[in-house]
This record gives structure tokens, C-alpha cells and sequence, in this order.
């Protein structure tokens, strides 16, 4: 327990106790919610089973925001919902107002910052993303900036409910994949296609030699020496621009405008609802960096959201509809080519193979 | 010949209304006098809980490889007539069709020059006369050759391909199950009698989805017919059956792909949905066909568990035109398997099937080899990992600019 | 091509050609069947289009026979169906008659052979066997004594189509599996629990060590000399009993009557119907051999098959009903216990584990 | 204080309708010189297509080993703000909840002593003030720690849990997610701020099975929400939904288990054979609600793909009853914990998650390690494989007998 009597530099005092920021209405119905009832796809209502409402107004955001955004928000609360918000786990704000007059007014408040109002029920979900070239060090491919330009192309399924159910997209700017892209519906990744660099001088200054061969998937990092010293040399046929050697060692850098870019995954869910958790599937194993709108990349994600959009029944998720059409339609109709990128070559690969005549001709 | 061992244990299994190997095997001594000594050994092995087989052996024909498993006892002094065992593997007839006559012929070999126990039939497929003895093997190869048959596979060799009922009796069949195999054996005796190989590779070809070989499990190679028009409708007696069933629950909530709908106004399929899995067709025969554009998927590398675990089939070729490559004596199909063994002959090793040789080497690898374009078809779903081993770069003037990282 | 001349010995002439096995009405509707209807257990007919129609008699055999079995068979072939038959791929005689007339007569011969009619349908189908200690060096058990006590026991089962659908039970006397043990309804499966004896003079004799080590699904045999040849040494603790090294060394008999056995696998199956084809996963790990009726293995068979009558909707394979009620259900009502050998730590056993929160509670 | 560079490729991301993050930024210039500088560096990373951050570089306040992630310029002369840059990372309240007054603080802060950006949240969870020099990072956590805030966890270290709204306001929660993520955050504070551990370890807390913290994706441990009775079924609401829509085509057929029935008497649910999926619940939340006896399961293990592929967790704890445990401050929870880190930490490698090292040295061996027993609720099926271990064999009075294989 920390020692907050003054005598002593105080520490792990731990997360603010969120009781002090639960709403009155939520304290008295905590654990006693009966239902909800969506009323649009900026706000909801959750009811007790006292008979309190809460209504929820959701707004969407940009995640990386400044000082003024926050302030904004906080006077939009003291205004309408006595101070009270929070922030949903994919970075939506969500005001909680007892009082059904007050929503009006408070959207129309939104709408002068220019803020989006939606999110809520078969829509395409705020995307949750990553730092990029903003902030991070291994990223292969800027992270807000691809966000922002999907999230202006996809306005529409933001503000309404046109799809058949919620379609989550994520973006990860390299393979440490920060935001939950391998159980994704879309999701965009920052790859690398080029083996790392090796600076020797760095790596037997830098590094840790039996880490930096450990870190590799493929066993590509073999131990050499330099000059001497324990280093290591690199199978380069073998690599597969995972970059988690330069994350271990700054002496790989692997960063090379040249073969950088994303590539494109779907299916992937993480509810148990009807079908199990599963992974985002590879659907599109290269596009290049083309910043500042990255084009091809919203072309691509547009393809498959149309696709699904035409082709998937009332509350199926992207992977749901694939597994039901098959993957050789989905291939078919997003025009995307289907390579021996495809098919599963890594550790539990052969799990992934059609071991069935169950073969749509 | 009578009865030259006590076997209590043994007679237990003469009771009961399954009939009895242990009868049949006592019929059998009583035409050769080896049975009445396997009797006897099979007691001591029930007695004790183990076999008294020794370790293999090889033994064969002149100019054989295979077709003969040698066997011989590990009591050959108490039970001199085991001493060898061995098994002569015939090769069956497409869809074990035969005539009285003939397998008379057989019965007459194998109770005139061996143990006069059968085995109707092998797993593989083949007809096993058990109870050889090397000095009989000629004499019986060359009465087999005298009227038709032949030896079957075993050994580092093709294994005897094996059939399914097919067209013969079958309204299911969607390709000659029957003919091809017929043709394929033939064409590949070499490969059957003198084993090159790096391990055994079989063939089993089913004329529809309900896979009645088992070939998904137990082939290498693996032929399962489907089709590619649609599945013929006949709504008439669709609505008969709908009389006796519930089709909802029995029929189309159980279609894999969920492309069936039937309502008052009839059965709808949706055609290029459908897998081809067999099930509604199964169920309402009467009703349903499958399409008249048959033909079959070619999958790969199914075997039983050594050493890396069982393996299943995987989808090579979705749809293989039967029909039209018969036209051609199957060269296609002919090649096809060649272009396989070439790479398995270069890249397996001893005692490796083609299914783990894939894995080892990755199928893109493998479809590349072979010549064949990768297909969402092979696989169940695409790569959910992000480890892809893209095969080259972009390389810029590196002369002139910076390195990257600097 | 052979030469036939009579010049040269004989060879290569290949399987008798199928056609002169035919009944005339099988040749004349080849490829013309429209539809079957199965009119007992023991016989159906198939319909062609052109009108014609073909019986077939379904007869159960135990593979293992006689020569005067397979007269018998054709004495009554040469009675009733011009001397056409055939066997089926489970090792069932089908007598094809186009007579319907003959049906009766046959059947009643059939009966005073004491042959049991039946095995079409919803029944238990013959059991797909193996060699076992009737002539195999590596049976861990009895196959045909195995196969004989469980159909004596399932008999009913062959007889009466009284089962959910159609279950296919496979024995194999070790891991080889001869029989399609991985992919069956329910399978027995002979095993060895004790690592093989290392019988070191032999295997610097008769044995080719790389192969030998090759052979060895968890790498648990290892280079070694002795008497300074190459030779083996062995990690026991990594055994997994397979008899693989004992396949390709005669020097490493694995064979121990006080440990070897059977285990018991359920819900495989080949065929593409509705659900994929799929392995036969492990339900009692081992039961000891118990001669010459293996009473614990018919107990543990028969435990199986009545909860599957019991609970399995029409037209439910084994497999199919375990997936719908769930494992943990059908571990719970058969009895059997589940223990950390049932969970897969092989190869891609991690594909097999529960990675969702849909648990039945 | 205005615009220090030219950003034309930037300025294209500030059109748009989505709120626009380069807007941000020069909301924040406005305060801050550091984010001026930033827009210029990430306008040439844009430019050359490639990031401009050095690599790692440890930084941190004193006493804590976690809670801050250094970042440094790799163009510091000609971008001199971004030189450092550091990310503070807050740990967030349970649920994400905040009134004004505390946010307004917290934003003081990062205006006052950083680059006046923030993210609102990160990925883990906490609220991160980015842009942080060296020299600030210890007035900004005195700051923080004096209105009841702290630091998250960063490094190898356990990171800052994270929860969804449950009870506080969704009537599917079947615990108390909110406040076990708080009581366990509390308790495991040392292991937050000091990394001792192989790698970092991750807690999601989710009150059902739709899983809005996608725990069961990124989280080493997993908790969620489950009940064990039955669903409570308001059968007049079931009809009103019937009204509406077709129950069968998206309700009771989607049911993974195929426990639902709906007829004219209404819906019929087999409970036992329920998985808790929510899917019925979800389609139809004002006529189905999760049973009364809430809990969890607990799930192990997942995580982003390196170095051996990405895992989701797999069950470990079927039902975890939270509100018996809550009781006794979660202790059991906490010895449960604790026995897995120990474990972890005796037999794992560094940077290895404990999802990798289960799979390293088999679930059967760490089950016994941690005590639990084997449960057919942690596999989605059996082995199929025949590679069975069996841990002892019976021996013989071995010098009396023969030698097996003689
Ligand atoms: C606010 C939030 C929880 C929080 O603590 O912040 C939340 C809130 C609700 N979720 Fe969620 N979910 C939230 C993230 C998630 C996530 C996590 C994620 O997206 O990263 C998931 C798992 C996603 C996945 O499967 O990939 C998630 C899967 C669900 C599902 C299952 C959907 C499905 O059919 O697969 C439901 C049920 C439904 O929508 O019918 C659900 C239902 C709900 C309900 C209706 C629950 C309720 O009764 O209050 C809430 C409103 C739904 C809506 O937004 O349409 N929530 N929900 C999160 C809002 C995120 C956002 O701003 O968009
Ligand atoms: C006779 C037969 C079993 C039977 O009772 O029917 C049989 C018997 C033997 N098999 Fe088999 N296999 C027989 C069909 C199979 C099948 C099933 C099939 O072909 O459809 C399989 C599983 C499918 C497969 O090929 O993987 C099979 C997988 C094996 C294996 C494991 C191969 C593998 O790659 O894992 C071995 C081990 C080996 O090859 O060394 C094996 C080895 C053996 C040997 C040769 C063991 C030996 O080294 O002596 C057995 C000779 C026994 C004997 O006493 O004659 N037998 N064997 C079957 C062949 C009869 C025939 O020609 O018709
Ligand atoms: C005669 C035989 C083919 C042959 O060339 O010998 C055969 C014949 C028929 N099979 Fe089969 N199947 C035969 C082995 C198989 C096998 C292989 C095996 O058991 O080893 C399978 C795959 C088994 C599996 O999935 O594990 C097989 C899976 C089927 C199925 C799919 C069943 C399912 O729902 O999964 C059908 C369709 C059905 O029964 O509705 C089928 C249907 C049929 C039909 C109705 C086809 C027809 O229209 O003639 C035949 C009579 C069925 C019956 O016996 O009830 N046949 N059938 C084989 C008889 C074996 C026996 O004596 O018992
Ligand atoms: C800030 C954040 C991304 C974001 O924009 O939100 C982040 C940023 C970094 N992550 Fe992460 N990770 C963040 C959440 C995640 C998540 C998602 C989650 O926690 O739910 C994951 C996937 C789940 C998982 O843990 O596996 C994640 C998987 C990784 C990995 C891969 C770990 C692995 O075992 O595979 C690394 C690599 C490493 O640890 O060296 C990594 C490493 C990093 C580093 C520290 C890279 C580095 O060495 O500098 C990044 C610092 C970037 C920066 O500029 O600050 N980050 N990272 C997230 C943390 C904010 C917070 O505390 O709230
Ligand atoms: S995904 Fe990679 S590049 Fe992006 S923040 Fe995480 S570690 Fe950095
Ligand atoms: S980038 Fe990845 S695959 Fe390539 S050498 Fe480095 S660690 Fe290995
Ligand atoms: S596999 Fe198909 S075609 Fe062949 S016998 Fe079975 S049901 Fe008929
Ligand atoms: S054959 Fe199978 S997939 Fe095709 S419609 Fe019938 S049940 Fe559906
Ligand atoms: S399963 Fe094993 S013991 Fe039985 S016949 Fe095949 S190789 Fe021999
Ligand atoms: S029995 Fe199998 S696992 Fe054991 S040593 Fe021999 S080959 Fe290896
Ligand atoms: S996980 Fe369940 S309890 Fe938590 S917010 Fe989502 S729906 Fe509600
Ligand atoms: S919660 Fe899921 S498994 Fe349970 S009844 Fe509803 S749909 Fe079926």
C-alpha cells in the first residue's frame, strides 16, 4: 500500500476510483439494467428494472486529439450531462444523460464542432488504430493517416445503419499489431517486404545476440561474428519482414520506402456470438504506401464493404457471409487475385486446408 | 484333418451369431494342414497376449518387387506349419465385381497350394490368399497370370488402386469410377510390381462425394466425383417426401452452404453455392440427381498417422473432366500423376508419403513445381497469420540514396 | 504391354477386366441408374431409366474365410444370380439378382448358412478390420477376435436399421492403422505403452540407423554407438509408443502383453455429407486385452452406441451428434474420463483447443 | 504561435467529414512548439514514405520501471521539439468513465508540461499524453498522483487491465467486470510499475460473450462474462419479436448449438446444451436476458502474432464464480494468478508470453503445474492423433519371464 502521508514520495496510488465518475442514475441501477433499445446510430437507451433511463449520445473521434478536443467534450458535458461522458473501447466519446430533452440540443452542439454523430448498431465502427509515423519507431505505414482517410470514405456507413451488421475495421502500422487486427471484420496492416539491414557495428555493440536470434519466426538469424566479436549473419531467403528483430535489435532496421506498404486481411471476429472467435484472413497480400490519401488501400476496403454489403443476409458478420458464399466467390467478386500468398505456410498452416470434396464448382 | 491343438480360448469365439473366423479358419484346416498350425499359434498368442510373428521378411516373384508379403512364425519348431506365412496379394477387379467361375479358380489355388484362408478382401483392396510358402509362389503367380489376374502392390510401390460400385450400380456416380481405375492399374503396372518409389502411394476414386472407398482418408491421391451444371429437381417428388419429412429440419437447415430453400412454391437451390456435399441428394434420391456434368476433384496426401499424424486429402484440382480425358486413354491424368512422382522422386525421402513431402517443402512451392495455380478452392480459409514470404523486392538506385535508417 | 506369346514369362497382365464380371443388366444401365430404394437391411434395388431394375442381397462376412466359405457364396450366386456377385468396400457380399423372385429363395438359403443378412441402411456396418495376431509382427492386439465379440454383440445392429444413421466402427492392431481407424464412426485401436527394448546387437546388424531415427514421431531416438558401430540410444521419456522404429529395426521389439491394448476413438468420418470429413477423436485411452472376448472393449463400444441411439436426431452421425450436444456432454453421460491424454500435444493439436467463450455450462 | 512548416500532403488529411487528427495537431501547435515541430517531421515522413523515430530508448520516473514509452527523434537538429518525445500512459478508470472536472486536469497537464496531444485511449487502455520530455516526466506523475491518477504498465511488466461498461450500464453483464478490473489493478500494483516478468501480461475484462474489450483476442488472460442457469424468456416479448421478423431464420437457426425451438407455443430453450454465445440474446434483448447466476470463464494466452503466429485465448477455467469471490477481495482469483506467473516465470524464456510457453511445454504439464484438472470445456474436440504419452507402463517380474520379442 503506498504511503500517502506526506513523508514519503507517493506511489502506485493505481487508477482513479471510477465511482467518483459513475453518474447518479448509473450508481442507482448498477447491475440492474433490463434492456436496450437502439434509438439511432448516435444514441441508445439502456433501462432498469427500477424503471430509470440512461440515455447514451455517441460521438465519434480521431483518438489522437489535442488538449481543446478534450475541453470541448468536457463542455458539452457540464452542459447537458452534469459532467458526466466516457469513452467507448474503440475510442468513441459517449455522453450519458438522464434527461431524453437534453439529447437534441446536445447533438446539435455536436454537430457545430463538426463532430460525427453515430456509431452505434450495424454500422462501420470507429476504427481502431495504432501511432504510426506519428510516434512509433517500427511502423511500416502511417497509422491515422490511413484511418482518417477510410473514416472520410465511410462516412456514411458511420452516420447510418446500411450494412447487415457491425463491421469492426482495425489498422496495425507493423506486425506487433497493436490494434486487434488478426480478429479483425477489415483490417489494414503495415508490412515490410525487404529484409532488415544488418549494421554490424551496431549489432555487436547494440544487441543482445541470443535475443535477436530468438526473435525470428523463420529461424533466418543465424549467429555469426564481426570483427571478432558474437554477431549475426541473416538467411535472407528465409525472412519473412516480420521485423521483430529490429524491435529486438537496432541494428536491423528494416524500414525501406521503397517495399513498404499494407496489406488486407477480413473475417476476422472476436464476439462468441453464433460462430466462434476467429482470425482476419488474408485478402490482399500487397499495396503501396501512397500517402497522403493511400487511394488504393479505401478503393480496397470499399470492395470488400460493397461486396458485403450486396451479398451478406440481415446479421451476418464480413467472415460469416465469406464462410457462407466460400472464399473462391469472395475472391470472384472483389477481383482480388488469389496467390500462393494465400495459403497458409506457417506454424498451424496445414489446419487451413480444404481437407474435404466439399468444393463449390 | 482333425483337430491338432486344444483351443479353449479360440472355440469361445465360435458362439455367437456374427459368423466365426475361428470356424471359417478350422474349415480351412481341414483342407491344409498350415491352418491347423496357425490354430495353434494364434492359441498360444491368445494365451499369452501378444503375436508370434517375427519381424518381416522379403520374399516375391521372379521379376516381382511386390504383391507378396512375407511371413514367417517365431515358433516355426512348435508350429512347423507357419514356418512361412505368407501373404499373395491379387489385384481385385474394378468395384469387386467377379463370377462364380473365377473366384472358383482362386478358392482352387489357395486350397491346393496354401493355407485355404482368404481374405476377401484387403484393405487396400486387393484379394489375399494367406499361408504361402515361398516354394509355392511360382506355381500360384503363374495360374493367376493363366487366367486373368495378377498380384496387387506392396512395398515402396503403387499400391492396388481401388474403386467404388460406381456406374455399375450406382445412380450417384458422376464419372467412371470403375473404368478409370481399370485403365490407371493398367497403365501403371510397373510402378505396382517394382517398387521405386520413396514410399507407398495409393489411389482410390469414389464417383461422388459420399466417398464409399474411403479415399479421403486412405489415398494418396484421392478422385471423388462431383459436378458442375446443376442438381436435377424433380419437385414433384420433392413434395412427396415432404409428405413423410420434415425437409426443413432434415434436408436444407443440414446443407453446409445454406443454398437451399424449399417453401410452398417448391425446392430452390442455389447452384453456385452448393458444395456438392452429397447430403440432400442422399436423403431425398427420388427427388434430387446430381447435375449431368459430372466429373471429380483430385485431392492429395491422405495417410495414416506415421510419423507426423494422421492426414486427410486436400483439394489439388477442384473439377477433373473425366469424361473428356477418358476420350484421350486419361492422358492427362496419366501426366498429371507423373509431374507428382517426378517431384516426389526429387525432393522425398525414404519413407516420406507425398502429403508430408508438401508440407515439408509448402504447397505453394509444390503447385509451382507441379504447374498448378493456387486456388481459394484448396484451401479451408486463407492465411490468418501475417508471415508471408514475399519473393521480391524493389531495390532503388541504393548507390546514390541514403540508407534508410541512416 | 505383357507378352502373351508364350515365348516370355508372363507378367504385368493387371486386374482381370471388370466387364466380363457383370451382370447383363449391370452392363446394359452402366451410367443409366436413376434411383435406389432400400427395401430391408438386407436388400435394395436400383431403379435405371431405362425402367430396368437390379436386386442386391447384402450378406455380412468376416473377411478372414475359408475357401469353402467363398463356394458356398458361389454355389448360391450360381443359383439365384447367374453366378454374378460382388464385395463391398466394407467386406459385405452383395448377390446382384434381376430376378425378384429370387430374393426369398436366396435369403432363406442364406439363413440356413447361418450368414447374417443385413448391414444396408441405418445400421452398424461390418467392422473394417486388420490382420492382427493371425499374421501381423506388429499387433498390439487381436483384430478379427476383437471384430468377432463386438458383432456378436452389435448383431441386432446389422440386422435392424434401429440406429440415428449409419455408424462405421474400424479396428487396427497398432498405430500403422490399417483399417480407416482415423476417420471412423468409432474406432478400436490396438496400442503399445512401454517404449521398445533396445536389442543392441541386433540393431547394429540388421538395422539402417538413419532411418531408424527417422522413424520417430517425437525425435526420441538418437545416435549412438555400441561396440563401437553406429547404433541407437533412446529418450524414454519421450516415447509415445508408436512402434514406428520397431517397423523399420527388427532390433526394437515394443510388443508387452502386460501393457499393450486398445484405445477407443469416436466420431470420424469420410464421407463429405453435410459435415467435413474428420478425424476420429479419442475417447478412452486405453483398455487392457482381454482374450478372447475383450469384454471391456464390447462394454465401452456399447456404452457409446446406446447414448449415441439415445441422443443422435435422425440422420446424425456419431461425430455430428458429440459436436451438437458437445464433449464435455458426452464424456459426462458415457462415463468415460477425460485426462490430459485426450488433449492433443501433437503436431497441430494446438488447432483443438476451445479459443472461444461458447462453453455449455 | 503558428504554422513552423509547410505540410501540403498533410493539409489533404484535414479535408474530409471525419474529424481530421492533423487538425488536431495544430490545435495543438497552438499551445505547444514540440507539435509544431512534429507536424514537420511526420509532413517529410510522408514525403519519403518512411518513419523518422530512433529506435526504443529507456525512459522513466523514479521508483517505476513502466509507465512511460521513450521515443526520440531521428532528426533531432532540424526538428528540435521532437528530439524527445515520450508517451505517458495513464491508467484509465474502469469502464472508460470520467467526469469533466478530472479530464480538465488531466488535459492542464498535457498542455502545460507536454505536446498537448493525447490519445483518448490507447490500444491496452490507458490515456496517453504524448510528447513528453525527459526533464517533465516527474512533475507530470506528482501532478497526476496528486488528484488520483497513475501511471500504466509498460515494458515487461503486467499492462494496465481493462474492462468493459458491464453493470454499469449493460444488462448483459453476468459480473462485475468494472470492479474486479479495478480491485485486481490495485492489487497487482508493483507488478504493473515494476517489469520483473518474462514479457508483458495483459487482463480483459468482458461482462458476456459478445466481448466489446476483444479480450479473448489481446488479452494473456481473458475474462467472460457466463451464466449457469437458464435463460430468463419473457415468452409475450418472444411473440412481439416474432411479429417483426422470422425467429427461425435469425434466431433459433443461428444458435450454434441447435438448442432453440420456436413454435406457436412459443420458445423453447435446452439450457444445458446452451454455449452462452448471446447471439438470441442480442437479436432479441428485450425478451431474453442471461440466466441469474452470473460468472465468468477465464481464458488464457492470446496475442499478436510474434514470434509464433497470433493466438486467441482457450478456455482454462470454465465457470469462475466472480460474486462468490468478490466476497473474499477475489483472492482466489489472485492465487490463481499467482500460480500462473509463477509458473511462467520458473519454465518461461524471456519474451516469451505465457500463451507460447503453455504451447512450448504442453497444456497437460502446466495444468498439473497450476493444479487444475483436465476438462473437455478447454478443447473444441479430442486428440485425433495416436501420439499418446501414457506417463507409466506395468512391469513384470521381468528376470523370471521371457524377453517379449524373444
Ligand atoms: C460501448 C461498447 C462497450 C464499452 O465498454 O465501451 C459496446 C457496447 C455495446 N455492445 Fe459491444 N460494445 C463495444 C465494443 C464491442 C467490441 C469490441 C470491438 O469492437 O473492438 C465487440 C467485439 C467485436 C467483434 O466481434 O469483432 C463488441 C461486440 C458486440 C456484439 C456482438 C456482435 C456480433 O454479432 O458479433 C454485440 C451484440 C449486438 O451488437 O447485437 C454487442 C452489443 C453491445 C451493446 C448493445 C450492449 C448493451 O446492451 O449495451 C452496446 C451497444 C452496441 C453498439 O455500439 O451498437 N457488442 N462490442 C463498445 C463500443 C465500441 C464502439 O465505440 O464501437
Ligand atoms: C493386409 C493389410 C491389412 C488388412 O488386414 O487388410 C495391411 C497389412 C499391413 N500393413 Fe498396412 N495393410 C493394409 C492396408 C493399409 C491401409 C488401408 C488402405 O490401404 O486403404 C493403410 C492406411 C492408409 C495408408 O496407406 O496410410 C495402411 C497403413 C500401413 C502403414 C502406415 C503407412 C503410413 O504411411 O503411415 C504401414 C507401415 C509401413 O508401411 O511400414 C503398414 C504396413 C503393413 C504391413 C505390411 C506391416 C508389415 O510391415 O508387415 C502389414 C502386413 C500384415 C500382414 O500380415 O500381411 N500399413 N495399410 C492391408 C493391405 C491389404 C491389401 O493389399 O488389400
Ligand atoms: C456398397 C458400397 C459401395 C461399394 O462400392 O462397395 C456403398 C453403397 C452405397 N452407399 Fe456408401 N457404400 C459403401 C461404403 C461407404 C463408405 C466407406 C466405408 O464405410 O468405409 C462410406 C463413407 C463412410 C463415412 O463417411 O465414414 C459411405 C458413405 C455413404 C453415404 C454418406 C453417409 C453419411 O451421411 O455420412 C451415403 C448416403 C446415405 O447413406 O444416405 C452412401 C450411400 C450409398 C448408397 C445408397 C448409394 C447408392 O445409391 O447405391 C449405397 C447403399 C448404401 C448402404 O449400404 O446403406 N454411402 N459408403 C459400400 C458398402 C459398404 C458396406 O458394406 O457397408
Ligand atoms: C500505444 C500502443 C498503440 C496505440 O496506438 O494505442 C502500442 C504501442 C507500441 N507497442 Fe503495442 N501498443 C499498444 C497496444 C498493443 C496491443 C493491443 C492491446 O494491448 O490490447 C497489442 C496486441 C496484443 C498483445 O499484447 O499481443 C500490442 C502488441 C505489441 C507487440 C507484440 C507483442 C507480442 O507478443 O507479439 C509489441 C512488440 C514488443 O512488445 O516488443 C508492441 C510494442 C509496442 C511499442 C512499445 C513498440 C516499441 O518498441 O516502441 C509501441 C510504442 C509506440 C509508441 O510510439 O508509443 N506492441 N500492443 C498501445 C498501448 C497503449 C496503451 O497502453 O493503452
Ligand atoms: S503496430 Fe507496430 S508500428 Fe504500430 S504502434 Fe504498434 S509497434 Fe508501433
Ligand atoms: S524481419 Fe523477421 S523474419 Fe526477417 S530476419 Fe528479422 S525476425 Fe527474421
Ligand atoms: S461413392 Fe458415390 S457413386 Fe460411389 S458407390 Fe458411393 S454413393 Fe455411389
Ligand atoms: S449437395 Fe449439399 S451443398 Fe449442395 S444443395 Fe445439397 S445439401 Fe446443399
Ligand atoms: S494395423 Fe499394424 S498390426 Fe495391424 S495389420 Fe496393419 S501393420 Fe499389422
Ligand atoms: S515407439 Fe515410436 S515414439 Fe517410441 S521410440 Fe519408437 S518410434 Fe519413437
Ligand atoms: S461485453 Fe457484454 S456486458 Fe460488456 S459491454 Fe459488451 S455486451 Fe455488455
Ligand atoms: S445464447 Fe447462443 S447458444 Fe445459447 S440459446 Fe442463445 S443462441 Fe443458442
Amino acid at each position: 500500500m503506498p504511503d500517502v502521508s506526506g513523508t514519503k514520495r507517493i506511489t502506485d496510488v493505481g487508477p482513479h476510483d471510477y465511482h467518483d465518475f459513475l453518474h447518479p442514475v448509473i450508481k442507482n441501477n448498477y447491475g440492474k439494467w433490463k434492456y436496450h433499445e437502439i434509438l439511432s446510430t448516435a444514441h441508445m437507451v439502456h433501462v432498469s428494472e427500477t424503471g430509470d433511463k440512461i440515455y447514451s449520445v455517441r460521438v465519434g473521434s480521431p483518438r489522437l486529439v489535442s488538449g481543446s478536443f478534450i475541453k470541448d467534450l468536457c463542455d458539452l458535458a457540464d452542459k447537458y450531462s452534469e459532467g458526466y461522458l466516457r469513452f467507448t473501447t474503440r475510442n468513441n466519446v459517449e455522453f450519458l444523460l438522464d434527461k431524453e430533452d437534453n439529447i437534441e440540443p446536445l447533438m446539435n452542439d455536436i454537430k457545430k464542432l463538426n463532430l460525427p454523430l453515430g456509431g452505434i448498431g450495424n454500422v462501420v465502427a470507429n476504427i481502431v488504430h495504432t501511432q504510426g509515423w506519428i510516434h512509433c519507431h517500427t511502423a511500416a505505414s502511417d497509422a491515422s493517416g490511413v484511418t482518417k482517410s477510410l473514416m472520410d470514405d465511410l462516412y456514411e456507413y458511420y452516420i447510418d445503419a446500411k450494412l447487415p451488421a457491425k463491421v469492426r475495421i482495425a489498422f496495425a502500422c507493423c506486425l506487433n499489431m497493436c490494434g486487434a487486427v488478426h480478429c479483425s471484420d477489415i483490417a489494414v496492416l503495415g508490412i515490410h517486404r525487404r529484409p532488415p539491414k544488418l549494421l554490424s557495428d551496431k549489432i555487436i555493440n547494440l544487441c543482445e545476440i541470443p535475443s535477436t536470434i530468438a526473435s525470428c519466426p523463420t529461424n533466418a538469424i543465424r549467429p555469426d561474428t564481426y570483427n571478432g566479436k558474437p554477431s549475426v549473419k541473416l538467411i535472407e531467403e528465409a525472412c519473412v519482414f516480420c521485423g521483430n528483430c529490429f524491435t529486438v535489435c537496432p541494428g536491423m532496421p528494416i524500414s525501406d520506402p521503397l517495399n513498404d506498404g499494407v496489406s488486407i486481411w477480413v473475417g476476422g471476429k472476436v464476439s462468441n456470438a453464433r460462430t466462434k472467435p476467429s482470425f482476419s484472413k488474408l485478402a490482399v497480400s500487397y499495396l503501396e504506401n501512397d500517402p497522403p490519401r493511400w487511394p488504393k488501400v479505401v478503393e480496397a476496403v470499399k470492395t470488400i464493404l460493397d461486396a458485403y454489403k450486396n451479398g451478406a443476409e440481415k446479421g451476418e458478420r464480413v467472415g460469416e457471409w465469406i464462410e457462407r458464399i466460400g472464399w473462391p466467390k469472395f475472391f470472384k467478386i472483389t477481383g482480388f487475385k488469389f496467390t500462393k500468398y494465400h495459403i497458409d505456410d506457417f506454424r498451424l498452416g496445414e489446419a487451413t486446408m480444404n481437407y474435404s470434396a466439399q468444393v463449390r464448382q | 484333418m482333425g483337430k491338432k491343438y486344444e483351443t479353449p480360448l479360440l472355440d469361445e469365439l465360435k458362439k455367437g451369431k456374427w459368423p466365426s473366423f475361428v470356424a471359417e479358419m478350422e474349415r480351412a484346416a481341414e483342407t491344409s494342414e498350415m491352418t491347423g498350425d496357425l490354430l495353434g499359434q494364434v492359441e498360444q498368442s491368445y494365451k499369452e497376449k501378444m503375436g508370434h510373428w517375427k519381424h518381416g521378411g522379403m520374399v516375391g516373384v521372379k521379376g516381382y518387387g511386390s504383391g507378396i508379403v512375407g511371413r514367417f512364425s517365431d515358433l516355426p519348431e512348435k508350429y512347423p506349419g507357419v514356418k512361412e506365412f505368407h501373404t499373395v496379394r491379387i489385384n481385385q477387379p474394378s468395384g469387386f465385381f467377379y463370377k462364380s467361375d473365377s473366384l472358383r479358380k482362386i478358392v482352387d489355388i489357395g486350397e491346393k497350394h496354401a493355407s485355404s484362408l482368404f481374405n476377401f478382401h484387403g484393405s487396400t483392396g486387393d484379394i489375399q490368399i494367406l499361408g504361402v510358402k515361398t516354394s509355392e509362389l511360382e506355381t500360384i503367380f503363374q495360374q493367376l497370370v493363366s487366367f486373368g489376374f495378377d498380384l496387387g502392390g506392396s512395398g515402396s510401390a503403387l499400391r492396388t488402386p481401388s474403386c467404388c460400385v460406381g456406374m455399375a450400380r450406382c445412380e450417384f456416380a458422376n464419372y467412371d469410377a470403375m473404368h478409370i481405375c481399370y485403365n490407371i492399374t493398367q497403365a501403371f503396372q510397373d510402378e505396382m510390381h517394382r517398387p521405386i518409389f520413396n514410399y507407398k502411394f495409393k489411389f482410390k476414386f469414389s464417383g461422388c462425394g459420399n466417398d464409399c472407398t474411403a479415399s479421403i482418408a486412405r489415398a494418396d491421391m484421392s478422385i471423388i466425383g462431383t459436378w458442375k451444371d446443376n442438381i436435377r429437381i424433380d419437385q414433384g417428388m420433392v413434395k412427396e417426401y415432404a409428405k413423410k419429412m420434415n425437409l426443413h429440419k432434415y434436408v436444407t437447415s443440414k446443407c453446409p452452404t445454406k443454398c437451399m430453400n424449399y417453401s410452398d412454391t417448391g425446392l430452390e437451390i442455389d447452384d453456385s453455392n452448393c458444395s456438392k456435399c452429397m447430403h440432400c441428394i442422399n436423403v431425398m434420391p427420388k427427388a434430387l440427381r446430381p447435375g449431368i456434368k459430372g466429373g471429380a476433384t483430385i485431392l492429395l496426401g491422405s495417410k495414416a498417422p506415421m510419423v507426423s499424424g494422421p492426414r486427410l486429402s486436400m483439394v489439388l484440382v477442384p473439377f477433373y473432366d473425366v469424361a473428356e480425358d477418358a476420350k484421350n486413354g486419361y492422358q492427362w491424368f496419366k501426366d498429371f500423376v507423373g509431374k507428382i512422382w517426378e517431384f516426389w522422386d526429387e525432393y522425398g525421402v525414404n519413407r516420406e508419403r507425398i502429403g508430408e513431402l508438401i508440407q515439408r517443402v509448402g504447397i505453394g512451392n509444390f503447385l509451382e513445381a507441379i504447374g498448378l495455380e493456387p486456388l481459394p478452392e484448396m484451401v479451408s480459409s486463407p492465411r490468418g497469420n501475417p508471415f508471408v514470404l514475399y519473393e521480391d523486392y524493389v531495390e532503388a538506385d541504393e548507390g546514390q540514396g541514403e540508407s534508410p535508417q541512416g
